[in-house]
């Protein structure tokens, strides 16, 4: 293909600007249509019925009652659902999760599920599914999880990571390990050795749309699936596999995605809607309520981490050690091992250790979050490290400096960085004058750090240019943020036409070949970079046209401004617009198009610095967050809207995660609060203005000098938040949320 | 040849090394060169795996070539979100 | 209707706890009585300073009506505080009152306030006060068929002032983890003459709190009659432990507010 | 159970429908009448997506039966545009990037409008505290709210 994805400084005349997004219009009328908004002749509607109890044995399952209701026209249970993962660990575990097989392993774990004419059916026929569990011990918290005697979810899980494998079954589904250097001679030339231990509370992504699909299988195997999801193509594949269909017959629109940030990369119910339609040969539309996108979708890991770290008293970090435990609900995962990678990243270390476990817990399988594992990692390191500057003496800021990464650090999980940008972002918010804001009575300020690995992946875009000299661009990444403008952009951009001359479409999986998901800050990035190319062969098939026209080489056309030009000048000045080349196409050869497959490579890691500043109700424990500040490297900004849209997004979720938000359990199991009453995101009261600053640090690895920018801003702010509470509180915060129970009985236990 | 690190699960399935040399000239030939000589690295490395060289994450690009002296680890193949 | 329809039927005011609770599994209603159309209902009158507020007013209407707030300031701001703008636009007193959730935000400054509801059954018409409607979580002491109609309020009288403060975890959007209504009058002086003060979600009703109004009554709210206040307010909780706040936190934090709640109702009934 | 029979006006338009005697005003519009700018994002009136204007005052649809619309006034989100002519509202929200995902806008923009219908010069506390009632996960609500102050400045100056 010969495409270079390397970074070449230029002078840019659409990207970096703030043009109308493309969707505006239907999102502002509500023409937009998100996975509950498709319906299907003859479509059905489906019902889930869950489990009651965290953890039982299904002793019997009977669904004749429900079958012979009026109007029920499919029940399944996993008896529909058979075993075609062929040992494949991760995919059986996804599949128990869609729908349980001999036992339930959480409160609101699918047992069977109703496909029926219409709501009211189906609800009256769940009520008469009779399914009987024999109730088993539970456990929720994950230190109670790794108790000697903890109830056991699977009686064959023997730690993996160890070495000789243990011999007795445990919730410990795994250990990982990484670091370098003499961590025990690190510390013992410390001066000064903070340690504590540190929780999270369990998070869910909480987008404001529901779950939801519409699944039309044909008699002949074919099939449709209309659905919210954060990737569509991974979404065919898993969906075929699990239910041993043809990829290339099932075909898969993604809708509108009313946000996802992670959740919707998993899939949940999508196997049971086309299980459900097989069976009944009849669409089904299914979507879940927001009780079951609570109690059987999407929540981070909750936590428990050790960290140790000793420095001298001039400031320079001797030694780290952090023991992460991570709840990954009923299946072992790699979520601490993906915390235990992130944790350190931001610092040079000489000697440096960090241990994941992954905890089985009876809770929903846990699922990616936005830099998933990341914000608790950082959570407690950063509040570690703050606590170790005022030990020292020293500026939280300023001791962070003298410790960050650089280019060639050897990083805490192995490699040697390249270029990157931590020490930029913590000299900027040095620079910044919310540093030097005055602060009021109770009030307190935090800083924190953050990284986050990002990634690129397989991609794939078309972009046809049409017979007016517009272009279509079809791309395969779900937008869930903006990305059509940037993309719509960035082929203006290439092609030198108007950014209205372009109109961005995301693509179904019959009409574009494979893309990886939306998830780690890829669409812009991946796609842009897809897109260039595709672009970039476009303007190959113009020249060539042009050239054809004029009867001179292609080799002296070249492109300028939207125009094939001659570049001899005893060819004259000749020149043909997009249009006039377009216009003519028919003759020409034909349609003109640019298609791009690749893979995106080379995201490059990323680090964000956020300043929160709080107040405090010494009274009632109740916080107020007063300024927010986020300071990140974008790379390049395409759309620097989008981007300044994601930096305050993560900030407001990770305030959120910090403050108020936690799933709260019963000691029945059960999850107490699955629902926006009591699970509680921040509202627009709650919160201020979020200041952003974009650094531009180009990306060596992207034509444009892209970076992925969507995940990196959720991972300070628990750490931020913390520090802000802690120093406005005087007493260390090392729980998380901060609710105002748990900041009074820290003012009360100072006294 | 070059040297690779292995993360942190890998190493207790390659001799309980963390470093490992290996002649190769790109990611692919790298990868079939570890299972090679530490079969047990197979099931890891199906269940997902990206390199590292010289800082930047490839996950999907088997044809990147190892520069002499690169600085090269494997690492698992992380989601994101 | 209501008397025919039996144990599943409900009366529908504002509809935003009952249609919650209409979409729960295990919640069955035959009949539900929409009491909006019903003449009177939805409107708020006074009469020689007492006011009338009809079961099916909307909270956000209380807010409206300029006499009702400036005569009964604590009230108002208790049934502005009920959910979000949306849900102002659609619940009740009347409705928060038959709901009798414990820590429903009206409630306690309407009982702060000395309200009294207008009760209607098969047996003709009753007055009860707001204070004796709560008989625990979920239930009240109406009789089978019977309903509130209207909420009354006494005349407000010189010298008075009422405020209600709740505690949340956010600004918004949560239910009251404590509330305190406080309600006072004063002499010319600015000495309390009078003193009522309540709290919610403490406990498994709604309290009016004698000795906390004791505390306060015959002082000008000096820093040793707060101090005494939000003892007594600590010492009457009986509160539990939930998803909203633990035992500990609700008796600290009700004293905080009554402290709070009763320097606002002060200020306001013209104490310096 | 039998339907009821129900005559109301939507968007200025009279409306007749059928319905349940369970079924919500968001199902009767969404399900019956194919007016799905209203979304549901809780059910159980925490998020506000759901916001419709009945009789000028703004409420989350999930929580009015679709009995109660009978000789109403509904406002939706397909009614908010004159024609091809935007909203102010809604021409702010496009400019000011105060959508990512969108599925939150429908409500945030009925509630906006009646919000600027009750007071044309909101500060920013009283937009947030006005919004409090509408749920946004992508924004961080920062562009919401300018886009809100931005719209109310152009409606006054019209």
């Amino acid at each position: 293909m010969g495409f270079d994805p390397s970074y070449q400084d230029r002078k840019f005349n659409a990207v970096g600007t703030r043009p109308k997004r493309p969707d505006g219009i239907d999102k502002v009328t509500g023409r937009a249509r998100y996975g509950a908004d498709f319906n299907m002749p003859g479509q059905l509607v489906a019902r889930v019925l869950r489990s009651p109890h965290a953890h039982a044995r299904i002793t019997s399952i009977d669904t004749s009652r429900a079958e012979a209701l009026k109007g029920v026209k499919a029940v399944v249970t996993a008896a529909d659902m058979p075993d075609l993962t062929g040992g494949k660990r991760s995919a059986f575990a996804i599949l128990s999760n869609c729908m349980a097989r001999d036992k339930v392993f959480y409160d609101g774990h699918a047992v069977a599920a109703v496909a029926a004419i219409d709501a009211r059916t189906a609800r009256a026929a769940l009520k008469l599914i009779d399914v009987t569990y024999d109730v088993l011990p539970h456990v929720v918290d994950v230190d109670a999880a790794m108790a000697a005697d903890a109830p056991l979810l699977h009686d064959n899980v023997f730690t993996r990571g160890v070495d000789p494998r243990p011999e007795t079954s445990s919730n410990v589904a795994a250990r990982s390990e990484f670091g370098h250097g003499d961590v025990a001679a690190g510390f013992a030339a410390a001066e000064v050795v903070v340690e504590r231990t540190y929780k999270t509370e369990q998070t869910h992504q909480g987008y404001i749309e529901p779950h939801a699909c519409v699944a039309s299988v044909n008699p002949d195997g074919t099939a449709e699936l209309w659905v919210c999801t954060q990737g569509h193509f991974v979404f065919r594949q898993t969906c075929a596999d699990l239910l041993g269909m043809d990829v290339s017959k099932l075909r898969v629109t993604s809708s509108e995605i009313g946000g996802g940030f992670g959740g919707k990369t998993h899939v949940w119910a999508e196997p049971v809607a086309l299980a459900l339609s097989r069976k009944a040969g009849r669409p089904v539309k299914l979507v879940m309520s927001r009780d079951e996108v609570f109690r059987a979708s999407g929540p981070t890991s909750a936590t428990s981490i050790d960290v140790r770290i000793g420095a001298t008293s001039d400031g320079r970090i001797t030694a780290a050690d952090a023991t992460l435990r991570y709840s990954s609900g009923p299946w072992a995962d790699a979520w601490a091992e993906t915390g235990a990678m992130t944790s350190f990243a931001c610092y040079d270390l000489e000697n440096v250790r960090t241990v994941g476990l992954e905890v089985l817990v009876n809770r929903p399988k846990s699922a990616a979050y936005r830099a998933p594992s990341a914000p608790m990692a950082a959570f407690a390191v950063e509040s570690a490290v703050d606590e170790l500057a005022t030990r020292l003496g020293m500026d939280p800021v300023e001791f962070r400096i003298r410790n960050a990464a650089s280019e060639g650090t050897r990083s805490s999980y192995g490699p040697v960085y390249g270029p990157i940008g931590i020490g930029p972002t913590l000299e900027a918010a040095q620079a910044h004058a919310h540093m030097q804001a005055p602060l009021g009575e109770n009030q307190g300020r935090g800083m924190a750090c953050g990284f986050w690995f990002n990634f690129g992946g397989q991609t794939c875009t078309d972009l046809n240019v049409n017979a007016d000299g517009t272009v279509t661009l079809a791309v395969g990444t779900v937008d869930v943020g903006g990305a059509r403008a940037s993309l719509s952009l960035v082929a203006a951009e290439e092609l030198g036409i108007a950014y209205d001359r372009v109109k961005a479409v995301v693509a179904d999986t019959a009409t574009l070949g494979y893309n990886d998901m939306t998830d780690g800050s890829r669409g812009t990035f991946s796609s842009s970079m897809a897109t260039i190319s595709a672009a970039r062969n476009a303007i190959r098939v113009m020249r060539e046209r042009a050239a054809m026209t004029w009867g001179i080489p292609v080799e002296d056309v070249v492109w300028e401004d939207g125009h094939a030009r001659a570049r001899t000048p005893g060819q004259g000045n000749q020149s043909l617009s997009i249009k006039d080349i377009a216009a003519k196409s028919g003759n020409t050869g034909g349609p003109i198009a640019g298609h791009s497959e690749l893979v995106a490579d080379g995201a490059g890691v990323s680090f964000a610095t956020h300043i929160c500043d709080v107040e405090v109700d010494p009274e009632t424990g109740a916080t107020r967050v007063v300024r927010y500040t986020v300071i990140q490297d974008a790379g390049k900004a395409v759309h620097p809207d989008y981007v300044e849209g994601q930096y305050q997004g993560g900030a407001a979720q990770g305030i959120g995660w910090a403050l108020n938000e936690e799933y709260i359990y019963g000691a029945d199991g059960r999850l107490q609060n699955p629902g926006f009453l009591d699970y509680r995101v921040p509202v627009c009261s709650d919160l201020p203005m979020i200041d952003t600053q974009i650094l531009e640090i180009p990306n060596p690895n992207h034509p444009y000098g892209v970076r992925g920018v969507g995940e990196t801003s959720i991972v300070p702010p628990l750490a931020a938040v913390a520090n802000a509470v802690s120093n406005a509180a005087g007493v260390r915060l090392a729980h998380i949320p901060m609710s105002p129970p748990r900041i009074l009985a820290a003012l009360d236990q100072k006294g | 040849m070059v040297e690779v690190g292995l993360w942190g699960a890998l190493i207790p399935l390659a001799g309980n090394q963390p470093r490992v040399q290996v002649e190769a000239r790109d990611i692919r030939e790298l990868l079939r060169k570890l299972v090679e000589a530490h079969p047990g690295l197979q099931e890891p490395f199906d269940e997902g795996v990206a390199v590292v060289i010289d800082g930047t994450v490839y996950r999907d690009d088997w044809s990147r070539t190892l520069p002499d002296g690169a600085e090269v680890f494997v690492m698992r193949r992380l989601a994101g979100g | 209707m209501l008397a025919e329809g039996g144990e599943k039927a409900f009366v529908l005011a504002g509809g935003t706890d009952l249609l919650v609770r209409m979409k729960s599994d295990d919640f069955d209603a035959d009949l539900a009585v929409d009491i909006k159309s019903i003449d009177g209902m939805d409107s708020i009158s006074e009469s020689g300073g007492q006011f009338t507020i009809g079961a099916a007013v909307p909270c956000a209407a209380m807010g409206e009506n300029a006499a009702l707030t400036a005569a009964w300031p604590g009230v108002v701001e208790a049934a502005n505080l009920i959910g979000s703008t949306q849900i102002q636009s659609r619940c009740t007193v009347a409705g928060n009152l038959c709901n009798a959730s414990p820590a429903a935000d009206s409630v306690p400054a309407l009982v702060a306030a000395g309200a009294v509801a207008v009760v209607t059954g098969p047996d003709g018409t009753r007055n009860v006060d707001v204070a004796d409607m709560p008989a625990g979580p979920g239930k009240t002491t109406l009789a089978p068929a019977e309903i509130v109609t209207a909420i009354t309020l006494p005349a407000r009288g010189d010298h008075g002032g009422d405020a209600y403060l709740r505690f949340i975890p956010r600004t918004e959007m949560d239910i009251a983890v404590v509330g305190a209504g406080v309600n006072l009058t004063l002499d010319a002086q600015g000495t309390i003459t009078s003193a009522r003060v309540s709290l919610g979600a403490v406990a498994p009703t709604v309290l009016l709190v004698d000795a906390a109004a004791a505390a306060i009554t015959g002082t000008r709210l000096d820093d040793a009659a707060l101090s005494a206040l939000d003892t007594a307010c600590a010492a009457a909780c009986n509160p539990i432990d939930d998803k909203r706040g633990t035992v500990a936190f609700r008796k600290q934090v009700a004293g905080v507010l009554a402290r709070r709640a009763a320097r606002i109702a002060y200020d306001r009934a013209g104490g310096k | 159970m039998s339907a009821i029979a129900v005559s109301t006006t939507i968007n200025g338009d009279d409306v007749e429908f059928l319905c349940n005697s369970d079924e919500t005003l968001l199902d009767v519009l969404r399900d019956r009448l194919g007016m799905t700018g209203s979304k549901e994002g809780c059910g159980t009136g925490d998020c506000g997506a759901c916001s419709t204007i009945v009789d000028g005052r703004v409420v989350c649809s999930c929580l009015v039966l679709g009995a109660e619309a009978e000789g109403r006034s509904i406002e939706t989100i397909e009614g908010m545009a004159d024609g091809a002519a935007l909203h102010p509202l809604q021409t702010k929200f496009i400019e000011h990037a105060a959508l990512q995902c969108g599925v939150c806008t429908p409500g945030f923009l009925v509630a906006s409008k009646a919000l600027l219908e009750t007071n044309p010069d909101p500060s920013e506390e009283e937009i947030r505290f006005w919004l409090a009632g509408n749920l946004c996960r992508c924004t961080g609500y920062d562009k919401i709210v300018r886009a809100v102050q931005d719209a109310a400045r152009e409606m006054r100056e019209a």
